[in-house]
Order: C-alpha cells, then structure tokens, then sequence
C-alpha cells in the first residue's frame, strides 16, 4: 500500500503549520490531547506546590512560613487550579481527545476546529488564575466556591479569577456539545451503542452534564461580576438577595461537576482491569447504563453541600435521599469491577497497579461520601477536614489515580516509547502510601472537629496536622519519580513499534504505534463487542516484546 | 443525510400560519393578564408562553422533521430545568 | 470517639458507627476480594483466563443489597437530624450574633457575653444571626454547626448534659481571622448559672448608670 | 487549517445542527439559571413584585413581542428561500429580520433610558429607598432584558455574516446548513423573550 508514505505518524504530520505553530494552530484531536497533556500538567504542577505550601503552613500551630491572607489565597489557588484546570478537564480533555475518536473508529471529532478554540479558552482561562496573583490587590480569597456575601466584599481580584473560571467553563462545553456529536455522529459502521468501549459512555454521559450543568455556574459566576461591578442586588442580603440561593446555584453545577471528575476517570479503570485480567469486562451493560445513572442521579442531589446552611426541612429530607441512591450507581461498578478480576489471568502492569488503588481510594472516598449523606452525621461533620480528606479521596485518588492508569496505559501508545517499570512501580508505591498517610489523619481530626480553611488550630489537632504533612512530602516524592520517569520515557524510553503493547482489543491497539495522522487507512468495520477475548485459546500477548 | 430531504420542504404558509398563531396567542395573554384570575394568572401566562415556544419549536426551529435524536435532545435538557426547578422550591416552599 | 456532651450525640454517633460498620465490612471484602483474586488468578498461576460477561441475579443482588442498607442509613440520619431540629418549647432562647471574626451572646433579658454560658440539662435555642457574611456556629462535642447567613433566621438547640468548657468553632470560611473565630461554651449547674447570671445584671445596671446608651447600641446592630 | 480536509470529506449536516442544538441547551440553561433566581424571589416577594412590574410598559412590551415573532418568521422565510434556490429574496428576509433586530433594540433602548431617567437603576438612591422585593425585581429586569439583548445584538451580527455568506454563494441552494444554525440561534432568543415577556410585563 502506498500508505507507508501518506501515512505518517501525527507527531512528524507536517500540516500548513511546521514546528510549534503546527501544534497551537493545529485541529487534529490527538496534537489537541498532547497540548491539554502539557497545559494540565502545567496546571497540576502549580496546584502541587501551592497544596504543598498549604500543608508546611499547618506544620506548627501558629505562622509557620506565611500570613492567613497568603494561606487563604493558597487554598483557593489550590481549589481553582485543581478543579477547573486539572481535574475537570483532565480525563476528557487530554485522554478523551486523544482516544475518543479512535476508540470508536473515526478520524477526528465532529467540530475539530471547536476543539482547538477549546483548548484556546483553556489556556487563556489557566493564564487569567495565574495573572491574578501577580496583579494588585492579589489572588481571589474567597475559597473555590465564591461565597456571596465574602465574595462581594473582599478587596481581591475576586472578578479576575471569577471571569477565568467563567472561560474555562466555556471552554468546558465545547468539548461537551463535541464530545456528544462526535458520538452520536462518527462511530464507525457497525459500532452499535453496546458495542462502544466502556471510556466512551462515560465520556458520553460527563459530555452532558458538561453541556447542561456547566452554563448555571456560567450565569452565578457572571452574576457576582454583575454585582461587584454594577451593584446590581441579586444575593446580596443588604439588597434583599438570599445568599443560599447562591449556593443553590452554584451547586447546581458543581455537584455534577464531581461527576464530570469522576465519570471519565470510571471509564479508564473499565477500560484497563478487562486488558490485565486478559477476559471480557463482568457486566457491561450495567456499567455502561451506571455512568448514565450517575449522570442523571447526580445532578438531582446538589444540595447536600447545604445541609447546615438552613433549607426547610423538606429539602433536606429529599436531597439525604436523592444522595444515598446516587451511591448506588457506584457500588455497582465496584462490584463489576471486582466480579472482573475473577477467574482472569491477572498481570499486574502499572496501570493495573494504579487502577486498582483507583478501586481502593474510590471506595473509600465513596463510603465516606455516604456518611454525610447522612442528616444527623453531616451536620457534625461537614466543613471539617473530614470534608477535605473524603472528596481528596474522591478526587485525588479517584481520578488522580484515574489519571496516572491513562499516563502509564496510553502513554506508549500515544509516544511510541516504553518508560521504566521499575521507576513506575517505586512511584505507585511512593504515591499510594503518600495519599494514605496525607489524607486519612484528616478523617480522624475532622470527625474530632477540625474545620476546614483553617490558618491555625488548636494543638490537640498537632499531631495529626503532623503526620498529614509528612504524607504530603511522601506524596510529592511519588510524583516527582512519576513525571520525571515518564519525561524520560519520551526521550530515551525504548522504543515501542508493536500495535497491542497490553493486550487490548479496543481500537487504539488496532492500529500503529503511535498513531498515523488519519487514525485509520480505513474506516474499521465493527463486528463484536469491545472486551471480546478471543476465547482466550490462544495467548495473544506480545509481553516480551515490550520487556 | 437522512432527514435533510424532510426539511427541504419550502413551507412558507405554514410559517405565516403560525406567525398568526402567535400574534394572536399574544394578544390573547396580554388581555387575559387584564383580569385577575389570582394564582391562575401565572399558570395562564405560562401556558400560553409554552404554547407559543412549542410552535416556534417545532415549526421554525423544524423539530417535527429532525431526527429522533434531537427530540430526546430537548427532552433531556427540559427535564434537567424542570426537576432542578422542582427541587429547588423542594426547598423553597416549605421554608 | 470525641466527648458526648449533649443529648442527642448518642443519636448522631450511634448513626455515624452504623454507617461506619457497614463501609469497613464493604471495604474489606471488596479490598479482600481484590487482593485474593490477583493471587489465585495471576498471570503465572492462571494463564488460561475465562470470559464471563455477567451474571443477572448477581447484578440484582448487589443492587438491592446496597439500596436496602442506604435505606436504613438514610432513616437514621433522618430521624437523628429531626431531633436536632426540634427544640422542646421552654428552651431558654439566645440570640447569638456573629461578626467577623466575633460571636456575641445575648440573653433573653438584654445581658451579654462573649463566650457562651448556660446551665446544665436545660433546652438552648440559639437564633442566629450575622452581621457581614457566612459564618457557621459549630460545637464539636454537641456534634451541632449551623451556618449563621445574613439574612436568614436560623436556629439551632440543644440539652447539654455535663458540666465543663467546651470549644465554639466558625465552620465556615469567613475570611482573613476564619480561624481565630473560637470561643467557649460554658456549661453550669443551674445553681452557678444563676450567680453568673445575677453578677452580670449587677454589672450591667452598674453600667446603665455611667451610659445609658449600651443597650441602644445592641438593638441597633439588631 | 490541516483538518479542514476531513471536514469537508465528512460534511455531516444533520452533525452540525446537533452541535448547535447543544449549544443553544446551554444557551437555554445560561438564562435557566436566571429564571431559577427569578421565580425563587418572586416566590418569596410576591406583592413587591407585583408592584414594581406596574411601573413596566405593556404596551412596549407587547409591541416588541410582536417585532421578535415577526422577525422569526422573516428568518424562517429566508431559509426556505435559499431552499428554493432564491438568493436576493433569501438576503431580502435576512436583512428584514436584521432590521426588526435593531427595531427591537431601539425599543430597548428608550424603555431602559425612561427607566434610568426616573432614577430606576441598580444602587440609584431611588430604588435603594424601595423594599427589598423591587430591588431584586429591577435588578433581575436589567440583568435579564440586558443579557437576552445581547443575545439579539450577537443574532444581528450572526445573520450580517450570514447575509455576506449569502452574496458570496458560500451559503447556497446546496449548503445552507450554517444558515439555518443562525436560524436556530434568532429563534432560541425569540423564545426566551417569549417567556420573559410575561413574567416582567404582564404581573398585574
């Protein structure tokens, strides 16, 4: 075939555009997906140190290194980064460009020039959070979620970091309405709904919540400007606005923002445990209709982040509801995820190491989400480091870990170069240890009743502040092995040729290492589901090729 | 493209029916908001505006002709407004 | 465990160590079952792995099961957050009155206090009010935080039942001091209760005498 | 730009125009969220409410409720026009529809200069005099009438390209799918006028 030469890979593609320009300008989903890869872990890096900054603060009782103005920007720089720049957007934006159109047998997304726009408004959104540190009067203080009335009234660049957040919520929809066109629109022949890859559905599902939450926080967000701007009485008590009705709002999409973190990160584990359990997925409809039900689910109980702030009583009682059913979803996959690894043949790869501490942590991020379900509980103990250490669990080492099984699952496939194992495995272990020895102390002081956003506290919480600084030392440590082995990796890993390096059978390993510009010489025709082995006769694996 | 061949139909009478439709649905909601019919004044005024974008909906914005996607589509965004708004005066009218 | 000083905890703790016995159980077959599946069925003890795509009375099992539990979960939050809810009608009432980074304390007959005195077994009602911004009056002991919002009438109640000083924390994020919004609730008997109060209401009408205007000042903030 | 080439290849219509289906949900949800703040305070203040909206104009109202639906339809006509391979009487309806646009804006305008005039705006001394219930019922009338009018003044500048695009045959008998995404557009504003128009001006 003549396609040796028409074909080349994406990273030498020469477009309209050569050297860097031919990547910021550039359309094709895979150049995208490695620009969201940098960006975020611009991103993470900067949220990194200002957590870890955090955590030295809270070394000692009283000041440690800064005053409580510069702490107090710290945990909002942390909350913002974090949130809208690296968690959010995380999964979809670097691995669901990447592999979406892949995994269901396009060429591209269905608007590729909405995608780079997209990533355009991302980083425009990320470098606004930045800027307002260095502007005068200093980084928003408000803690991510803006509460009105402190909102309105702190001197900070409160409408800096606001606006961003506002960008990167745009930014955030256009891959939603892509996501969800490229779905419904580019699956390649064959590829019937239940045939699609299990990372696909859950991308499906958080593409709508991106498209149908995102806006309500897009409005509150605009509508604190408007406020702080025009004076315009909207939630601020003095001119007869309710300040819960804020926090309504605002969490209207922000709880299913939780989700928007999660789902994808669901989807990768579903993705990898099948491939090193060599065997079919356990239950695929039943994770696939899970992430739609969590979707919808999830964006009906809002209001348990309000439990304390005084709604009627028939609001608490139906929101406790709605939030211990939308546990349920949840579980559900666990069990499929479990019922998976029977009877497979289990190698365990490190981002099979890291998907199951993504099992591990996500229970216990989970389980610890149902206590404040709760009524009675969550009154004692919300805003506590309880709070802080269950959505870390939930949302470090749900989806961080999330994250770091796509970096060592598609990471080869996507640079063509193997990293160190050795190296990989002494990071998952740094890492895990890490996150348990930072975060669960939080458990046990926030059930003590140990605010959160607290400067100071008192010394009979020492210790436990103690050991929860050291873990983030241990931590960082993990994270600092991780990104240099995989930066290497990229320059002096061995090189990697063969298609299927783990033994999927998705579509990403049907094709070359790494990808040709078009994905596909041709469009595939889809006959099976996605997690078929091959009856599993015949041992398919390339293994020794790769060692 | 299955459904563009449906939406090629050139309607202009059925558009200036409903432009009609619409003016007079107008009218009607204007006087009606004259006479006080209480908590039913509201329920009137929103009915009428249903009406009126259901017609905008189907007739101009070809709804009746697209896919069956697209009607799920709008299905799904209404049902998230309408049961946000149900649980948002969950909490607001029992205060 | 930390201290139960107030009548309800039990209820609230009794809730959270239910919740907790049922999560440690899930964790640790689901941990137990990961763990004893990655031995028996590695790669080198198991290379022939076997396909099964699922089981239907599985899925509905573990469906019910958890939806039953959180059931029950929910009841206990729900009835343990009504008794928090519902003040018996001869509570001593106090308004509490937060202000960055202050609580002010007022009783029903006009007297002050910074930190919080009350008598031992008797009903508090608390109606909170603020002054600026969110601020969250939060007990650790009395396991109760309720957000003080402006705007709003927010109460909240409770039977202490043991003598001694306990912490009043803000729970809620109200800016630069955030974390020295502290103070103490000072539980008494109802004999020292009153002596406490009688000095105050000394104090004060000593003060009445000299200024005049100091209650005026308080309705005025009001 | 290097991916044009398989976006011509593909050109999916039907794709398009759910994109834009999508984005006008969020569009949707954009002034949902404003009608969630709207119906939660006029729950709350009711009589306020209803005082306050006396001081609107039915009458401008009314008359810019008609200007909108009549544009609707111009907008509608261009499309089936272009449908029908009729290019002048398609910019005809287009440059129809832009100018019932501006006629709309122009209402607009003297409707919110009366109001200012009479010292009816957010933090004017006027209004912070009134009860809480008719500040937050002006402070939602500009917010609102403010945003939905930027999204008519967005629609103008939309169909303008869109007329432009018309003179120079990229929107044709053959592809007028952008065309009828601006039609989409025209029409989503059309409808959440639709729904503010009652529930500012006709509270009585």
């Amino acid at each position: 075939m003549s396609s040796e030469t028409t074909h080349v890979s994406y990273l030498e593609y020469q477009g309209r555009y050569k050297g860097l320009r031919g990547w910021i300008f550039s359309t094709d989903h895979k150049r995208i997906g490695i620009m969201y890869l940098i960006a975020a872990t611009v991103f993470f890096a900067a949220g990194v140190v200002f957590g870890f900054l955090m955590r030295l603060e809270l070394l000692y009782p009283g000041k440690t290194i800064v005053s409580a103005q510069t702490y107090n920007t710290f945990f909002t720089l942390h909350g913002v980064i974090m949130i809208f720049l690296f968690v959010i957007p995380g999964l979809p934006a670097i691995f669901g460009n990447f592999f979406l159109p892949i995994l269901i047998g396009a060429k591209d997304v269905a608007f590729p020039r909405l995608n780079l726009l997209s990533w355009w408004l991302y980083v425009i959104g990320g470098a606004l959070v930045l800027l307002s540190i260095l502007l005068p009067g200093g980084p928003a203080d408000t803690g991510w979620t803006f509460y009105i009335p402190y909102s309105v009234r702190t001197g900070t660049n409160v409408i800096f970091t606001v606006f961003a957040a506002f960008i990167l919520g745009f930014s955030s929809i256009l891959t939603g309405i892509n996501f969800v066109t490229t779905i419904h629109r580019l699956r390649a022949p064959g590829m019937g709904w239940f045939k699609m890859p299990l990372f696909t559905w859950s991308l499906y599902a958080t593409a709508w919540i991106q498209v149908l939450a995102t806006p309500i926080i897009g409005i509150t967000l605009l509508l604190i400007v408007v406020e702080r701007v025009f004076g315009v009485g909207l939630f601020d008590p003095a001119l007869g606005g309710d300040p819960v009705l804020f926090q309504h709002l605002f969490w209207i999409y922000s709880h299913p923002a939780v989700y928007i973190m999660i789902l994808p990160a669901m989807g990768v584990v579903s993705e990898i445990i099948p491939v090193f359990a060599h065997r079919t997925i356990f239950g695929y409809k039943f994770i696939a209709f899970s992430s739609l039900a969590i979707a919808v689910f999830g964006s009906l109980v809002w209001a348990h982040h309000m439990f304390a702030a005084g709604m009627s009583d028939f609001g608490q009682f139906v929101f406790s509801l709605l939030t211990f059913l939308v546990a349920i979803p949840s579980a559900i996959k666990v069990f499929n995820w479990t019922a998976t690894l029977y009877k497979g043949s289990i190698s365990l790869e490190p981002p099979m190491a890291f998907a199951l501490a993504f099992i591990f942590l996500f229970s216990i991020g989970g389980l610890t989400g149902v206590m404040q379900g709760a009524l009675s509980v969550d009154i004692h103990i919300t805003d506590t480091s309880f709070i802080v250490a269950h959505f870390h669990y939930v949302m470090f080492g749900g989806t961080g870990f999330g994250v770091f099984a796509a970096l060592h699952y598609w990471l080869p496939k996507m640079f063509g170069r193997m990293y160190n194992k050795k190296a990989a495995y002494s990071a998952f272990w740094f890492l895990f240890i890490g996150f348990n020895v930072l975060y669960f102390p939080m458990f046990i002081m926030g059930w003590l009743g140990m605010p959160r956003r607290y400067y100071d506290y008192l010394p009979e919480y020492t210790i436990y502040h103690q050991i929860s600084t050291v873990g983030s030392w241990i931590l960082i440590t993990g994270l600092i092995i991780m990104f240099t082995n995989l930066y290497l990796s990229l320059k002096r890993g061995k090189k990697v040729t063969a298609r299927n390096i783990w033994g999927g059978e998705t579509l990403e390993w049907q094709i070359e290492t790494p990808p040709t510009y078009e994905n596909f010489e041709e469009i595939p025709l889809i006959t099976e589901g996605p997690y078929e082995y091959k009856d599993n006769d015949q041992d398919i694996l390339e293994e020794k090729e790769v060692v | 493209m299955e459904s563009s061949e449906l939406i090629h139909r050139p309607q202009y009478g059925k558009y200036i029916l409903v432009w009609i439709a619409l003016l007079m649905l107008t009218v009607i909601t204007v006087t009606v908001a004259g006479i006080n019919f209480g908590v039913l004044t509201l329920a009137t005024a929103l009915t009428v505006a249903s009406v009126k974008s259901y017609l905008v909906l189907t007739v101009f914005m070809h709804l009746k002709t697209e896919q069956t996607a697209f009607r799920i589509f709008v299905g799904v965004a209404l049902f998230f407004i309408i049961i946000s708004f149900v649980l948002l005066f969950a909490d607001y009218s029992f205060m | 465990m930390i201290a139960q000083s107030v009548n309800y905890a039990h209820s609230v703790d009794e809730a959270f160590l239910f919740i907790l016995i049922v999560s440690v159980f899930f964790l640790v077959l689901i941990t137990g079952l990961i763990i004893t599946f990655i031995i028996k069925y590695n790669r080198k003890k198991n290379p022939k792995p076997t396909n099964i795509h699922g089981n239907l009375p599985l899925e509905i099992l573990w469906t019910i099961i958890p939806t039953v539990l959180v059931l029950i979960m929910f009841w206990y939050g729900w009835t343990g957050y009504k008794e928090i809810t519902s003040p018996p009608d001869d509570s001593m009432e106090i308004d509490v009155t937060a202000q960055m980074w202050v609580w002010k304390f007022t009783y029903k007959n006009g007297i002050t206090s910074d930190s919080l005195y009350i008598p031992v077994n008797r009903p508090v009602k608390a109606h909170l009010t603020s002054l600026d911004v969110n601020h969250s009056f939060y007990i650790p002991e009395f396991r109760i935080k309720k957000d003080v919002i402006p705007g709003r009438k927010n109460f909240t109640w409770f039977i202490a039942d043991k003598v001694g000083k306990y912490q009043i924390l803000c729970a809620e994020y109200c800016g630069l001091n955030h974390s020295y919004m502290l103070n103490k609730v000072i539980v008494l008997t109802a004999d020292e209760f009153s002596i406490w109060m009688q000095e105050k209401l000394n104090e004060k009408n000593n003060q009445d005498t000299v200024s005049a205007d100091n209650i005026n000042n308080q309705s005025v903030a009001k | 730009m290097s991916n044009q080439e398989h976006a011509m290849a593909h050109r999916d219509d039907v794709g398009s125009r759910m994109g834009m289906w999508l984005f006008l949900f969020t569009e949707l949800l954009l002034f949902g969220g404003l009608f969630f703040l709207y119906s939660v305070y006029r729950f709350v203040n009711q009589e306020e409410f209803h005082i306050a909206a006396k001081e609107l104009d039915t009458i401008i109202g009314t008359f810019n409720t008609a200007i909108l639906l009549t544009s609707s339809l111009t907008m509608a006509m261009s499309i089936s026009a272009i449908q029908k391979n009729n290019k002048r009487l398609s910019i005809f309806f287009q440059l129809i529809t832009i100018l019932l646009g501006f006629g709309f804006m122009v209402n607009k305008y003297f409707e919110w200069t009366a109001k200012i005039n009479h010292g009816i705006f957010p933090g004017s001394e006027e209004l912070l005099n009134r009860g809480s219930g008719e500040i937050l019922f002006f402070g939602l009338y500009y917010v609102m009438t403010g945003l939905h009018g930027l999204h008519v003044l967005i629609g103008i500048f939309i169909i303008g390209t869109m007329t432009w695009f018309t003179s120079r045959d990229i929107i044709t008998k053959e592809s007028y799918v952008k065309l009828e995404a601006a039609g989409l557009y025209w029409h989503l504003v059309d409808i959440i006028w639709i729904f503010l128009f009652p529930l500012f001006y006709l509270i009585t």
